[in-house]
């Protein structure tokens, strides 16, 4: 059971979240402009490292805040 | 006890410096691979990599259910041809798989678990694969067990029931293959951890290891969780995710359940395995984690869940809970094929599905390797197709875990 | 007081364990092997007993070392299987989610000074009946309660013997869980009288062959948690080794304080009856074929022999086996490792993890303001996520069919009225809301007016159709929009995710109101003259537009009108405050004649004019296109959600499955929801489908069946027939238009006044 | 078990959105008392105002009436807190969560907005829909 460090609420159970994945991976500038691979890139690919990882998690059944968080995937150790 | 098992297994052999073809990962998959490799394409200077014990990853971990009642045509396909050759598996690796083919259910419980039910079972029926759509007085016939009144929570509408679908013995398979490939010629090497993939202009050309460097005419990529870890070595991106998929076996009991039964509305699946222990399932926790571990509320979400189908369980007791790390793909299917790196073959993003593929899987990704390009029943599941947007989405009206 | 054991009765003490009686009334063996059949006997006396298992009552494999007497209680002994049988639950289980400063887990004499040492809150988990140690202020002293598993975030699973599972989270935590003993390897020493010391010393009794192969440390939470294992030579077994954030060890789970164990090696004799693992019946034996294998990780030996896998997880074979293997291949048990140590320590029921979360628990059921009145009314419910919605409203003895035609004529041809209050509603604010809901629609909403309203899609980035509703400008940067039932949370958070992530600019609030309003939609054409009677509200075609919007008051409750319909008759939808919804329904109840009407009759309506239901027609793999709604996607905006996937290879392609009508050649004949299409009936497995039937209905206003499909390169197959070859009898159907029924939506405006 | 459930009425309630208007409470966790009414924090940018309505709040970024998207249960008594830690993973010891604080958290299966008026007097604000449910789990927990 992680113990999710909400930034407002502080440290929650991971029930009262849901997950985002990767975190800062920017919505292109212009969709259109964009081949056909480079827009499945960024709708389809998500890192997936085993070790630390900037993550988003949203407060879902608190605050309502999204927010990101270093997490180590290799021990579910939260880094930052 | 052990009867079951042969008086030998496999050898302990030296790695050697080079081979024609090396798979990174010994679970199920690349052990199936690599016995199809020798068997069926004459390939025998062939090495499997396992960084820790043979068939210790996932297909150690997993719940064994087979069926191939999948609603896309590609996906019936692969799984349909996975369990013809589990018919005739047996006979093949000269191996008791417990294979049993006790019939599989997959409740609904809302009116538009019913629909796409109904629409899963005429597309298998049209695709040659066995179904039958059940009514609830036909579900308590085929499994007195559950509970199918409709005072509770969430009523059991019906039910698909796919009579060849069953259940087989794990390690038996995983082992029956290893004991086959190491017989053809094939090189098990175990504690062998592939740190990273060579590539030279464009081709991959051999694996750095914890035993040192081993070159490769071709790598078939078969590593499960860490499919997209060892990838990345290569420069190559996959599109998946690793998530913990925990599962839970009770204590031995007199057989009460001939039949596996599998509801997503509620997040269960159960089967009762042949030395007694009710072997059970539950959804994929939320979070990317490469932990063996999963999170404790799911086990007890899915716990509720089996005592509301199964009340006969309630003096049941866990024994043991751990959890497999499988990797994800978005449309819940697998990739199957060739990359961009030449030479580099990747199989992977089985998600929840892999036990019951283990075979055709094997022998595709062999057929692949082999010829250079996609067999014509894994050519749909290519990397390609999140560029085009073929996807084969099993998650939508399909998706049934397991 | 007296018990029963396999039909015989004995006389028990108070305060004793099944066991001890059993040992005192000079019950040796009384038990059989799993596989062998060989005589066994009480071994230990404590929670790794192998032999000693017994069934009471509904309660299977009951460990006889564990099972406190009580008087009349009959036991059965087992041979390594319990019996699942149904019987009233006699016990309630609940939880208990703690938070402590220091968990100590084990009440022996480290445990107890751990405890005493500690400040804060403290707990003591002690699995043992009684402790030195008592709860007194800041100290929570926990028996009978077993620490089962040990997780991230320092937490605890813990489970009060048949009563209560303890979630506890600790800032720190102390193991002192203790030590083991271990049996001694010999030939036949699984014979009833052999018994390991530490039982024969607890029994007190004579004439045992008290045996012992030393001590092995409880490190089975340490190892569970990720906690590194070292091999102690000194007492032949795995110690804790390395560190864990905030988790100590402490007294003998350390190997302090444990006997030296007397050096091993394999004894001579038959070692086919050099019992390893009792309650497996593996041996000695068994592990030398497992190497003969050419197995050489205990992983694998374990699985060949299933050393350690019986309900005793190995607690008495899992070292002896390491050290057999050791020997036999000659090298230090150190190297090998141990298998991998997994939750719970001791077995947990079912019933105890799941908790009060059972029947009318295990799932909220969430109901309307005006739920009380349908079940007063014999309403058949649905379930839609956890809603409880009416699907109809049968009068006395009607069928649903029939009943459904009568609901549908009543909203064509009178009146007819609906809850429609599950409908999420989501409240936008501020001077960016309307570039906000540009991006996230399809369509765009520059030129929406305020008191009007506009239906929308919204498409994931991939360009498949993720929800739809109505969007109603209320104000002048002030919006609601409404969503599926199913997805009012899920739409909620996926608007706050992009405003919140990728938008943080956008001066944009939401605000989730669906429960703030109850929404009654009246609908058919004489909604107007029905509501007119209560409302002053001016309800006639030229003051109030279709999909206009209007604040007053209906039934004297401040309501929001709504001009907008799902079934293509005139129709209002009104809302008021949620309390006094069940109020506005009865007014309108008593207005008039009216038919309430439930989900089913909202699809087949729906239906008639082609009105998707995302979920039902659609599945995450069609788009806004397929559905025959291009008018919807805005060719202007530069960009929206999903529109850049809509120019991939394969979501462009022409031929892609698109939503069109069905009318079955026999105008009786019903097809089934999910069936699938083909073009050629007769055609051998496996035969290519074109298309499969989303929703089927019998119309009381087309005077037949009629069905909606998503057929491939439907749009271009009008006219032709497919067939559902799988149908019973097989139903043969003619492409038509979606549209069936007044395509020129000439009734929606209703008669005038 | 030494607890009573009730349901006390809340005529009004607001949502209000943007910024902290003077004397609201910025504290995560905490309410605040103003003019008679209880400020709830509910994030950084949000709060509840019980007792208050739209038209009291002209300064706020937004105001979106919620009068009768939440129920009160009260649940009073010595024995109030154990009752909520059997579905409830928050630390309810008085030194985690005084009196005057607030959390959104998960009751048993139902989201929930917790208040704490006194030491053993909470207040349980969840959706009207899933009311029912709470309750009955409630009962049963008080039950024992």
């Amino acid at each position: 059971m992680l113990l999710v460090p909400c930034p407002w609420c502080g440290e929650r159970d991971e029930t009262e979240f849901s997950y985002g994945a990767e975190a800062e991976v920017a919505y292109p500038a212009d969709p259109s402009a964009l081949t056909d691979a480079e827009w499945g890139a960024w709708v389809f690919f998500r890192a997936n490292p085993k070790g630390p990882l900037k993550e988003r998690w949203v407060h879902v059944q608190g605050c309502r805040r999204w927010f990101g968080v270093v997490r180590d995937t290799a021990t579910n150790e939260f880094v930052r | 006890m052990g009867g079951e098992h042969p008086a030998f297994l496999w050898r302990t052999p030296e790695p050697r410096r080079s081979y024609d073809v090396v798979i990174v990962g010994g679970g199920g998959h690349g052990l199936a691979t690599a016995y199809y490799l020798a068997k069926e394409h004459g390939i025998t200077d062939v090495a499997v990599l396992e960084r820790g014990w043979l068939a210790g990853g996932n297909i150690t971990r997993n719940t064994t259910v087979i069926r191939s009642n999948y609603l896309w045509d590609e996906s019936a396909g692969i799984y349909e041809h996975a369990l013809q050759l589990w018919e005739g598996l047996e006979e093949e690796l000269d191996y008791d798989l417990l294979f049993s083919q006790r019939g599989v259910l997959n409740l609904a419980h809302t009116l538009q678990d019913v629909r796409d039910s109904v629409r899963r079972v005429q597309a298998n029926v049209l695709n040659g694969v066995d179904a039958e759509w059940l009514e609830p007085d036909e579900v308590a016939e085929a499994c007195p067990l559950v509970n199918v009144s409709p005072d509770v929570r969430h009523p059991v509408l019906g039910a698909t029931f796919q009579p060849r679908g069953g259940i087989a013995r794990h390690e038996n398979v995983a082992w029956a293959f290893a004991r086959g490939a190491d017989a053809l010629g094939v090189d098990l090497l175990q504690g062998c951890e592939v740190q990273r993939l060579v590539v030279e202009d464009g081709r991959a050309v051999a694996v750095d290891t914890s035993l040192g460097r081993i070159a490769a005419g071709s790598i078939g990529l078969v590593a499960a969780g860490h499919s997209s870890v060892i990838a990345e070595t290569a420069r190559l991106r996959l599109p998946l995710q690793t998530h913990p998929l925990q599962a839970l076996v009770s204590e031995l009991y007199e057989q009460v359940l001939d039949r596996v039964v599998m509801s997503n509305a509620v997040h269960v699946y159960v089967s009762q395995a042949h030395k007694g222990e009710l072997v059970m399932g539950a959804g994929i926790d939320g979070y990317n984690s490469y932990v063996q571990r999963g999170s404790v509320h799911v086990i007890e979400h899915q716990l509720a869940a089996a005592l509301e189908l199964f009340p006969v369980f309630a003096n049941a007791r866990v024994l043991r809970t751990w959890a497999g790390i499988v990797d994800v793909c978005p449309d819940a299917s697998p990739i199957v094929g060739p990359t961009p790196v030449e030479s580099l073959y990747v199989n992977c993003g089985w998600g929840t599905g892999g036990f019951k593929a283990t075979p055709a899987s094997g022998r595709v990704f062999a057929w692949t390797i082999a010829n250079g390009r996609p067999h014509v029943l894994n050519e749909p599941f290519s990397l390609e197709r999140f560029t085009s947007g073929a996807l084969i989405d099993e998650h939508g009206a399909a998706a049934v875990a397991h | 007081m007296r018990f029963r054991f396999d039909g015989t009765e004995y006389e028990g003490r108070e305060g004793e364990t099944l066991a001890a009686a059993l040992v005192r009334n000079g019950v040796v063996g009384g038990f059989t092997s799993i596989y062998l059949g060989r005589p066994r006997g009480v071994y230990t006396a404590d929670e790794q007993e192998p032999n000693a298992l017994v069934q009471v009552g509904a309660e299977p494999l009951l460990r006889a070392t564990l099972v406190e007497l009580e008087d009349g209680l009959e036991a059965m002994p087992l041979a390594g299987k319990g019996l699942l049988v149904t019987a009233p639950e006699a016990r309630r289980h609940d939880a208990r989610y703690v938070h402590c400063d220091v968990l100590v887990v084990g009440g022996g004499r480290a445990g107890c000074e751990a405890a005493r040492a500690a400040s804060g809150r403290v707990i003591l988990l002690e699995q043992g009946p009684s402790c030195e140690l008592e709860s007194g202020e800041g100290l929570q002293v926990l028996t009978r309660t077993v620490a089962l598993g040990l997780y991230e975030g320092n937490y605890v699973l813990a489970a009060e013997r048949g009563r209560r599972a303890w979630h506890v989270r600790a800032k720190r935590i102390v193991l002192a869980t203790g030590a083991l003993e271990r049996p001694e390897l010999f030939e036949d020493n699984d014979r009833p009288g052999v018994m390991l010391a530490g039982a024969v010393e607890r029994y007190r009794v004579d004439g045992m062959r008290a045996v012992s192969g030393g001590w092995s440390p409880r490190v089975h939470l340490w190892s569970q948690a990720g906690g590194r294992l070292r091999w102690d030579d000194r007492i032949g077994a795995p110690v804790p080794d390395g560190e864990l954030r905030a988790v100590e060890c402490t007294g003998r789970l350390t190997g302090e304080g444990l006997p030296e164990a007397p050096p091993f090696r394999l004894p001579d004799g038959d070692e086919t009856t050099m019992f390893v693992d009792l309650e497996r019946d593996a041996t000695v034996a068994d592990l030398r074929r497992a190497l003969g294998a050419g197995l050489r990780s205990v992983e694998h030996v374990k699985r060949y022999t299933t050393v350690g896998t019986g309900s005793d997880q190995g607690k008495t074979a899992n070292v002896n086996a390491i050290r057999v293997v050791a020997e036999l291949l000659g090298v230090d048990p150190g190297e090998l490792g141990t298998t991998t140590f997994r939750p719970p320590y001791l077995p947990v029921s079912f019933s105890l993890l799941a908790g009060r979360n059972r029947g009318a628990l295990f799932d909220p059921a969430r109901e309307t303001p005006i739920h009380r009145w349908h079940v007063q009314h014999g309403a058949v419910f649905e379930n839609v996520g956890q809603w409880k919605r009416p699907r109809y409203y049968p009068l006395e003895g009607e069928r649903m069919d029939a009943a459904v035609l009568r609901e549908c004529a009543a909203a064509r041809e009178g009146v007819a009225m609906m809850d429609a209050s599950t409908l999420g509603k989501i409240d936008v604010q501020g001077p960016d809301a309307v570039t906000f809901l540009n991006r996230l629609y399809t369509n765009a909403y520059d030129s929406l007016a305020v008191g009007m309203c506009r239906y929308g899609v919204m498409c994931r980035p991939d360009g498949m159709v993720f929800d739809d509703g109505v969007v109603m400008r209320v104000g002048e940067e002030r919006y609601v929009c409404t969503t599926t039932t199913g997805n009012a949370a899920p739409v909620l958070n996926w608007m706050e995710e992009w405003l919140q992530t990728e938008w943080p600019e956008l001066r944009v609030w939401l605000t989730s109101v669906t429960e703030q309003w109850a929404t009654v939609a009246v609908a058919g054409p004489g909604s107007r003259e029905l509501l007119q009677g209560l409302t002053a509200i001016p309800l006639d075609r030229e003051s109030f537009p279709f999909m206009g919007i209007r604040e007053g008051e209906v039934a004297g409750l401040p309501a929001r009108v709504c001009r907008i319909s799902f079934s293509g008759e005139l129709a209002f939808e009104v809302n008021v405050d949620g309390r006094r919804g069940l109020e506005l329904w009865e007014a309108i109840q008593a207005a008039g004649d009216v038919t309430p009407y439930g989900t089913e009759a909202m699809h087949v309506l729906r239906a008639e004019k082609a009105y998707p239901i995302v979920g039902q027609d659609t599945d995450g793999t069609v788009t806004p296109q397929d559905l025959g709604l291009d008018w919807i996607v805005s060719k202007v905006k530069p960009d929206f959600m999903g529109k850049r996937s809509f120019a991939r290879l394969d979501t462009a392609r022409p031929d892609r499955k698109q939503l069109v009508g069905l009318l079955p050649l026999d105008p009786d004949a019903l097809l089934p929801e999910g069936a699938q299409l083909v073009d050629d009936p007769d055609a051998p497995p496996p035969v290519p489908m074109v298309g499969h039937v989303t929703s089927s209905y019998r119309s009381a206003a087309l005077g037949r069946t009629f069905a909606l499909a998503l057929v491939k390169g439907g749009r271009e197959r009008i006219g032709e027939v497919v067939h559902a070859p799988l149908a019973s009898p097989p139903v043969a159907a003619e492409i038509v238009p979606m549209v069936l029924y007044d395509p020129e939506n000439a009734r929606r405006d209703g008669r005038p006044l | 078990m030494t607890a009573a459930l009730s349901e006390p009425k809340i005529e009004a309630q607001v949502t209000l959105r943007g910024g902290p208007l003077p004397g609201f409470p910025v504290e995560p966790n905490t309410t605040a008392e103003l003019d008679g009414r209880t400020v709830v924090w509910l994030g950084p940018d949000e709060w509840l105002v019980l007792g208050g309505r739209e038209k009291d709040y002209p300064a706020a970024a937004a105001a979106v009436d919620v009068s009768a998207a939440r129920v009160c249960l009260e649940l009073a008594g010595p024995g109030a807190a154990d009752v909520l830690a059997g579905g409830c993973s928050l630390d309810l010891d008085a030194s985690a969560f005084a009196p005057g604080g607030c959390a959104q958290t998960l009751l048993a299966r139902a989201q929930v907005v917790l208040l704490r008026p006194q030491l053993e007097r909470w207040w349980i604000l969840v959706r009207p829909s899933f009311a029912p449910y709470l309750r009955a789990w409630l009962e049963d927990a008080l039950a024992g």
